[in-house]
């Protein structure tokens, strides 16, 4: 099957290039070429994995993009092939899924919009990019992709670009990725200069003789800029919240489940580059928990449905990426896989909400469950899954990445991340027990979605339920293998259930639950007090910690003022120096004019004086 | 006595003669553009005749104190070809101010003999006498307008001035007649080359500078240049541009090159700062120029000290740079002037303001304007820019880079004035729309001039080929 | 005994005083008989040194001629245009003669 | 034959336009079309049949020109000159194209056009310097007169600053130019690069190379003329300008400063690099203020230019091909940019960003092709500046990692401005101002089509034209001094 591989993301490539020359003006073929082209990427990506589960070895097929000779000699290969292991296989399916649900959806969802056909090939291009980022088989191509994806988010996000924070927000997640991706291009390229690669394979082979050394040091932060900008970790997650303007299934496919876990997935893939160097895993580590935890402070407070979950994307993003650095791999990807059912899921579940209230303040909701419960129920279910409730998802993820924590003695990352599943349950049940249940608080006439969008809800619900299953002891001793014998890095482990850290955490979300039922469900705590009593933490995390602002300030009065300051020496400085010249050259003129005054006897003065002055020169 | 040698100028005398007698016995033929006809005429075939000249090896007459060689032949041809673009561009230009026609083209025909002799003298005497029937004439021609105050202005400063740049230059020669006993240059050369520097050495060698640095408008002797082209008619400022000019440049070669070739020592470091102060004077007051002919005057000034480069790299090839500079100085020279001569036929006026809108009025005459100006600029792919290339890579072959940077600076300003003036004839709109009526022959002129330049321009392998066969016969 | 450097110090003597002449004389008559003074002063060099130098020939004696025949028409050129001014403009100082300037 | 007549094409052309009537409009734009796909369909021809496997020159043709200076009309190509006369064609053709609407004095503007067309290929053929060098000013001049005639803003002010600017320089290069010829007394880059020269004389040429052929690329502080001109001159002569006649600075640096005077350069070289930087990154910065769309393109032009001098200053085999890439990528991304500016300023009359807003609701059309140049001009894959880049990032980071890398923030900062001004001009609320806007029409889109097609299409295969460059690059570059990447 792998010989097929290249055809996973071709598929959607078709799908997009059909969109754009034949069905832009049949909305609905449009959907349906899309969906049906999905589906088929879908289809092979799960004979893929089935096939990877089987038989787990790796194979690779490239083809020579381009190559630069000198002196006879090649220099420089730039390769474009796919790279299927395990790895890939998992992704490809996630993305497949992902992208195929969401297309039916939104079907649905983006019913009568004018850009009806641009969205569906936008959705298809992006699935062709990170699919192709997916099998990516060298760092080069995955840069390419990297850029291709990126490319997609900007336009999605900006998809109704007509609304100025759309616009605002596309162009801001451009920018922020294009910082990070400076990194990660300087890091390639470095990459290449050094070791004389961008192949996985071939660098993987190298960089392992160079353990700890100053240069991969380097590399490896430069690298690891990528992934921080694609996943949103701290400093760069400024853009995945603004990243809501867009329609909220682009929300779920790109900005929870499939774009922003690229990072996550570059970090796995190039595993062996950052493992190599200790100090590079622990700041990978810190910069994971530190994110998890800063975005699940903001997102306490937020009223915005989708930046709710948007912030809790973030917050789980920076836990995979604590469970990468601390050197498991496996946990990560794991906590990749099923977050990114559950939170498409809550992201659907959230478009579906909007759909039906046309707002997304959590304020304005309230009293849903009577009126759509497909929608709250998977939501719920999906919400408990991110919290991490036995027996969903979320808990098995969860649990395995605190255990490794714990393992690897990162004690101070293993409380942070205990406090960030306290938050998350507090923050998801805040959310649930405002917007879907109580009372309704505004005049909405709200009522269940079409099936195309419900079906979807249903089937990631059921994921959510699942898919933590399959790594656990239990399924590792009915079938022999489980998740983390089947994708792992150097050894695999086997799956075993720590109870006392398992209870530690179901303590912390159950007893963020139960804090979220007191104060917004119970109402025995006034939330508007608490607000009141801790006023300045309140604002502080109400404006995101001012990272916005401060950003703004810097690109406003430091970027543009620079301009200003080069604009003005560009146009005093330099051309007053040439202009300058000019005039001086021209004024040098004029006032020499005025020696020929018309007079002839000056003029015989002047011949009488030049040759006097030149006998006494030569007399001399 | 090899009359062939002055044949050319025998004719050009005949043909000035006849012109005057024909005006004496047809009063109808003074006023007429006969004349003017008879003489282009007469021109061409001197022309042509006198390719048929042997000048391959150096002919002479009177005891070798007038010489035909090749540099002769060359400077000949050019004053011909200057003389016939002259007259053509006269045939309607004087139409508004003299009656008297017929004078004008003989006298055209003595400057020219004038130019043909100083051309040929190997002997002071003879040059003395080819310089001022040159002189003459073109005091007589400067002040033809009689109506207009300023051709009389520019004769008067032309005759004074010229005259006391001949008593300082005649003064030099007698210094030398009596260093030496002799005058001719031959003998001269033969007895510096025995030795002794005096001091009056010195001082006749400066006395000649200034006399023939006079004719080619050299700083600080060119202060006549501006205001007797601004006054003269229009034609005649171009054969003063061209014609003295080149004149002037025969003598200075003959001169600098033959006798005084033992005393390098002594005038190059003079030639050098008077070089330096006419390429800075040239180009920076011809940047402030508003008069049209003021402006090419200093143009002109200018190129007198690029030219000049030539004769201070003082080699073969340098004297080869000088006679290809002068062959395309002149159609380029031409162009423009034919140019200007258009310009005050149509409107009357010369200065440079008059060209605004130019543009729209005469497309042709702009393309005339473009390319010439272009080439005085020198800038490929007209003459000027080889004509440049080869002057400052001599000079700079024999060490002066800095003067050759200089000059290319001075270059550059010159490139900005004549940019100037093509700005100013590409830009804005005149009320008068009125489109220019141009005669034939001063197309004619003009479409010549200018394919020249482009042609010298483009292909100046065989002009190159001439002026170092020329320049190696001489040297 | 009067020897060539007598000859030449007139000479020189009567150049300079042309040229002084040239140089301040208002009316442009003045000037030109400055530059007759001018050319006389090269006729008596000449003579002069053809008469010490190089009595065997005759040409500096023949350049005299010249330069006589020649400053003759020089002069007559001159006044013929201070003439054709004079009438034009009623004027002979040659330092209101400036239309042509800068 | 195939060389001469590709510079005789646009000859040829401009003397059949002087003798069609002005009256006859369009016979005069049809028959400068004609002219201009016979050129392009020339140039695709000698594309096809050039040997892309033979390295140095070929079609080599020679006429004596100067006999007594040695100088042969010396015409011939390799891969570098192929790709650069692949650009001026596709250029010219759809320089032509977007010109169609011109009204005022149509003939004189083809026939200056043509002119300058006709340089440019000279400079990309000639073996010969003083041959190029006389080609290069061809180039140079009718763009004097394009810009004055036909400009708009401060036309004047701008064409004579552009015309002394570059005379300027090419001063410089001619002292070089001489100080060569009296070494070698020849000008032939073939003799000339079997010559060794002594490693003081190659850092004075080198450095007055650089100076002279810097201006046109252009180098800081010498890129002053390049704001003014482009945004004075009209359309299809302002896509020349950014698409072309920037290229031969560097074309000239590449054949003659590094492929003759390798030790000068390798002397240089770090000055060159960080002037690429101060070009990249400064420049980039003074395009983000700008308030004039024009200037926005034009300071992004020069922004990009930097790249390429980052890629001559590290002189192997991989930053000169990226170097030539980015040459070839960013005139035909210049070319669009400003034919899309043109376009919008011919329907709105106004480049002055404020002015815009929410174009896309009237303008699909326009603000898809301008988002798409947009990108390609930060580097997006999936367009050839992205390759071009790329090579030009890994060959130098390899001699100058961190100046490479401060090039490469720029990367970055093309993307704020860029992305400002699509947003300024084509996103947000439909304004009413602009109701009235027709969108471009299919005729229009031809061209466009045309350059959106080749920047995509060696996007996603770069290979042949890479390739083709590499073959050229190669022989110019003298591993031995610097050693191969």
């Amino acid at each position: 099957m792998d010989q097929f591989a290249w055809l996973i993301p071709t598929l959607p490539l078709a799908a997009f290039l059909i969109i754009v020359a034949l069905t832009y003006r049949f909305k609905l073929l449009s959907a349906i070429v899309a969906t049906s082209f999905s589906l088929g990427s879908l289809i092979l990506a799960i004979s893929i994995l089935i096939q990877k589960i089987q038989n787990p070895k790796t194979t690779e097929t490239f083809i020579n993009w381009l190559t630069i000779t000198a002196n006879q000699q090649t220099v420089l290969t730039l390769q474009m092939g796919y790279l299927i292991d395990p790895l890939a296989a998992v992704m490809c399916l996630i993305v497949t899924l992902i992208a195929t649900l969401v297309l039916l959806y939104s079907i649905g969802y983006m019913k009568g919009d004018e850009g009806f056909s641009r969205y569906f090939a936008y959705i298809s291009l992006f699935t062709f990019s990170m699919l192709g980022l997916v099998i990516s088989n060298n760092y080069f191509q995955t840069f390419v992709f990297w850029e291709l994806v990126g490319l997609c988010s900007y336009l999605l996000i900006g998809f109704w670009f007509f609304k100025p924070e759309a616009a605002d927000a596309s162009k801001k997640a451009f920018i922020t990725n294009r910082w990070a991706d400076f990194g990660f291009l300087v890091g390639i390229i470095g990459l290449f200069t050094v070791f004389g690669s961008f192949n996985f394979t071939e660098l993987s082979a190298v960089i392992g003789l160079h353990q700890n050394t100053l240069v991969l040091l380097i590399l490896g932060l430069l690298v690891f800029l990528g992934p921080m900008g694609k996943s949103a970790m701290f400093p760069f997650h400024v853009w995945l919240p603004d990243a809501m303007e867009g329609p909220t299934p682009i929300s779920a496919l790109i900005h929870a489940a499939t774009m922003v876990a690229a990072g996550i997935y570059l970090v796995a893939r190039g595993y062996i580059l950052f493992a190599s160097v200790d100090s590079v895993m622990i700041v990978i580590a810190y910069i994971g928990g530190f994110t998890a935890l800063f975005a699940a402070t903001i997102a306490l407070v937020q009223r915005d449905i989708k930046r709710i979950l948007a912030f809790s994307t973030l917050s789980q993003l920076g836990y995979m990426m604590m469970a990468l650095g601390v050197g498991s791999m496996t946990s990560g990807m794991f906590h990749l896989t099923t977050h990114a059912f559950f939170k498409a899921l809550l992201f659907l579940g959230a478009g579906s909400i909007i759909h039906a209230v046309h707002d997304q303040d959590i304020f304005n909701m309230g009293g849903l469950v009577k009126k759509m419960p497909i929608t709250v129920w998977t939501f719920v279910i999906g919400s408990l899954a991110l919290s991490g409730i036995f027996p969903l998802a979320g808990f098995w993820s969860k649990d395995e990445i605190l255990t490794v924590t714990l393992q690897h003695h990162f004690t101070g990352l293993f409380i942070l991340g205990t406090l960030v599943a306290f938050l998350t349950a507090f923050y998801m049940f805040r959310l649930i027990f405002i917007a879907l249940f109580g009372d309704k608080r505004s005049n909405h006439h709200a009522h269940e979605s079409s099936w195309t969008m419900t079906l979807p809800l249903l089937i990631l619900a059921i994921l959510s339920i699942v898919a933590g299953l399959v790594n656990t002891p239990w399924f590792y001793q009915w079938t022999g293998m489980s998740f983390s014998t089947f994708l792992f890095f150097k050894e695999p482990e086997i799956p075993v259930i720590h109870w006392s850290i398992a209870g530690l955490s179901s303590l912390a979300a159950l007893g963020g639950i139960f804090v979220a039922w007191i104060i917004y469900a119970k109402q025995h705590i006034s939330a508007d007090k608490l607000a009141e009593r801790f006023k300045g933490a309140h604002t502080l995390l109400l404006n995101k910690y001012y990272i916005d602002e401060l950003y703004g300030w810097v690109f406003n009065k430091g970027m543009i003022g620079l301009g200003k300051v080069f604009n003005f020496i560009d146009h005093t400085l330099i051309d007053g120096f040439f202009d300058g010249t000019a005039t001086l050259i021209r004024s040098t003129g004029i006032q020499l004019r005025l020696f020929q005054t018309g007079r002839l006897q000056q003029y015989a003065l002047v011949l009488f004086v030049a040759i006097a002055a030149m006998t006494i020169w030569g007399v001399r | 006595m090899n009359i062939s040698v002055v044949s050319l100028e025998l004719a050009a005398l005949s043909i000035g003669f006849l012109i005057i007698i024909f005006g004496l016995i047809f009063p109808s033929f003074r006023s007429s553009k006969t004349g003017g006809y008879l003489a282009i005429i007469g021109l061409l075939s001197m022309l042509i005749g006198s390719f048929f000249l042997p000048a391959s090896n150096t002919q002479t007459f009177i005891n070798a104190f007038y010489v035909q060689d090749d540099l002769a032949l060359f400077f000949k041809q050019l004053f011909i070809l200057a003389a016939i673009f002259i007259n053509a561009m006269s045939l309607h230009y004087l139409k508004p101010y003299t009656k008297n026609k017929g004078d004008y083209f003989a006298l055209t025909f003595f400057a020219l003999t004038g130019m043909m002799v100083m051309a040929s003298a190997a002997e002071f005497i003879t040059l003395y006498i080819g310089l001022e029937l040159m002189t003459f004439t073109f005091v007589l021609l400067t002040a033809y307008k009689k109506q207009d105050l300023k051709s009389g202005e520019a004769g008067l400063k032309y005759i004074l001035l010229s005259a006391i740049s001949s008593g300082v230059l005649l003064y030099g020669l007698s210094l030398l007649y009596g260093l030496t006993g002799k005058l001719d240059f031959a003998g001269i050369s033969s007895v510096f080359s025995l030795g002794a520097t005096s001091p009056l050495v010195v001082w006749a060698i400066i006395m000649l500078l200034s006399g023939l640095g006079f004719k080619i408008a050299l700083v600080p002797f060119h202060m006549w240049t501006p205001d007797v082209y601004e006054g003269a008619p229009t034609p005649i400022t171009a054969f003063l541009a061209v014609g003295s000019k080149a004149a002037g440049f025969i003598a200075f070669i003959r001169v600098f090159f033959h006798v005084f070739s033992v005393y390098t020592s002594i005038f190059m470091p003079l030639l050098i700062t008077l070089t330096v102060l006419t390429l800075l004077i040239g180009n920076l007051i011809a940047l402030a120029q508003t008069h049209l002919k003021r402006f090419l005057a200093y143009s002109s000034i200018a190129h007198a000290g690029y030219i000049l480069l030539g004769v201070i790299a003082y080699s073969k090839l340098g004297l080869s740079a000088i006679l290809f500079y002068l062959m395309l100085y002149l159609f380029a020279n031409i162009g423009a002037f034919a140019g200007v001569t258009a310009l005050v036929i149509n409107t009357g006026h010369d200065r440079i303001a008059d060209l605004t809108g130019l543009w729209k009025r005469s497309p042709f005459l702009s393309v005339i304007f473009l390319i010439s100006l272009l080439s005085l600029a020198g800038i490929p792919p007209t003459a000027g820019f080889i004509g440049k290339f080869y002057l400052f890579t001599e000079a700079i072959h024999q060490g002066y880079l800095w003067l050759a940077a200089l000059a290319l600076g001075m270059s550059l300003v010159a490139i900005y004035y004549y940019l100037m003036v093509l700005r100013t004839l590409l830009s804005g709109t005149n009320e008068e729309t009125k489109s220019f009526i141009i005669p034939f022959s001063l197309r004619l002129v003009m479409i010549v001039s200018a394919g020249m330049t482009l042609v010298i321009g483009i292909w100046p392998g065989p002009f190159t080929d001439i002026a170092l066969r020329i320049a190696q016969s001489f040297l | 005994m009067i020897g060539l450097s007598h000859y030449l110090f007139v000479a020189a003597a009567l150049f300079c005083i042309g040229v002084y002449g040239v140089l301040t004389k208002k009316n442009a008559i003045a000037v030109v008989m400055g530059i007759e003074f001018m050319l006389n002063a090269v006729n008596i060099n000449l003579i002069a040194f053809n008469h010490f130098m190089a009595p065997n020939h005759v040409i500096g004696q023949l350049f005299a001629i010249f330069i006589i025949g020649v400053a003759a028409a020089e002069v007559s050129l001159g006044l013929a245009i201070i003439l054709s001014l004079y009438r034009q403009r009623h004027l002979v100082a040659i330092d209101e003669m400036d239309i042509l300037k800068w | 034959m195939h060389l001469f007549l590709l510079i005789l094409i646009p000859l040829i052309g401009a003397l059949f336009l002087i003798l069609i009537p002005e009256k006859h409009q369009s016979l005069i734009k049809w028959t400068s079309a004609f002219f201009g796909l016979f050129g392009l369909a020339l140039s695709i021809h000698i594309f096809f049949v050039f040997d892309k496997s033979a390295l140095g020159m070929q079609f080599v043709e020679s006429i004596p020109w100067i006999r007594s200076f040695g100088i042969n009309f010396r015409l011939g190509m390799d891969g570098l000159s192929l790709s650069m006369v692949l650009l001026t064609s596709i250029i010219w053709f759809t320089g032509i194209l977007v010109s169609w609407d011109l009204q005022e004095r149509v003939k004189e503007f083809f026939i200056y056009m043509f002119i300058l067309v006709a340089g440019v290929f000279g400079v990309f053929l000639s073996l010969d310097f003083l041959i190029m060098f006389v080609f290069l000013e061809i180039a140079v001049i009718p763009k004097f007169v394009l810009i004055h005639v036909w400009g708009s803003g401060k036309k004047e002010y701008s064409a004579i600053k552009y015309t002394l600017y570059l005379l300027t320089g090419s001063a410089f290069a001619l002292i070089a130019m001489m100080m060569i010829y009296l070494q070698t007394m020849t000008l032939d880059f073939t003799q000339l690069a079997t010559l060794t020269f002594s490693a003081p004389f190659q850092k004075i040429i080198f450095i007055l190379l650089l100076i002279g052929f810097g201006v046109i690329i252009p180098l800081w502080p010498l890129h002053r003329w390049t704001p003014d001109g482009h945004s004075s001159a009209p359309t299809a002569i302002s896509m020349l300008l950014a698409g072309v006649i920037m290229k031969l600075g560097g074309y000239a640096l590449i054949r003659i400063g590094i492929g003759l005077f390798p030790i000068g350069a390798a002397f240089w070289a770090p000055l060159i690099a960080v002037i690429a930087v101060v070009n990249c990154i400064y420049i980039a910065f003074v395009a983000m203020v700008q308030k004039d769309l024009k200037y926005v393109v034009a300071n992004s032009s020069i922004s990009h230019m930097g790249y390429v001098l980052m890629g001559l200053a590290a002189m192997n085999t991989v930053s000169l091909t990226g170097a030539a890439s980015q040459m070839f990528a960013h005139g035909i991304m210049a070319a669009l940019f400003f034919a899309l500016v043109g376009l919008i300023y011919q329907r709105t009359h106004t480049r002055m960003i404020a002015d815009f807003g929410g174009l896309a609701h009237q303008m699909p059309r326009a603000a898809t092709l301008f988002l798409m140049t947009g990108l390609a001009s930060l580097g997006l894959p999936g367009f050839y500046n992205f390759v071009s880049e790329f090579l030009i990032f890994v060959g130098a980071f390899k001699t100058f990692p961190v100046l490479a890398t401060m090039a490469i923030l720029a990367v970055v900062i093309t993307a704020i401005y860029v992305l400002r001004v699509v947003q300024q001009i084509f996103f947000g609320p439909r304004n009413p101002r602009w109701d009235n806007l027709k969108d471009i029409s299919n005729v229009e889109m031809i061209p466009l089509i045309i350059l959106v097609v080749v920047m995509l299409g060696f996007g996603i295969i770069p290979a042949p034209m890479t390739n083709l460059i590499d073959q050229g690059i190669d022989p110019i570059v003298q591993h031995e001094v610097k050693g191969s990447l």
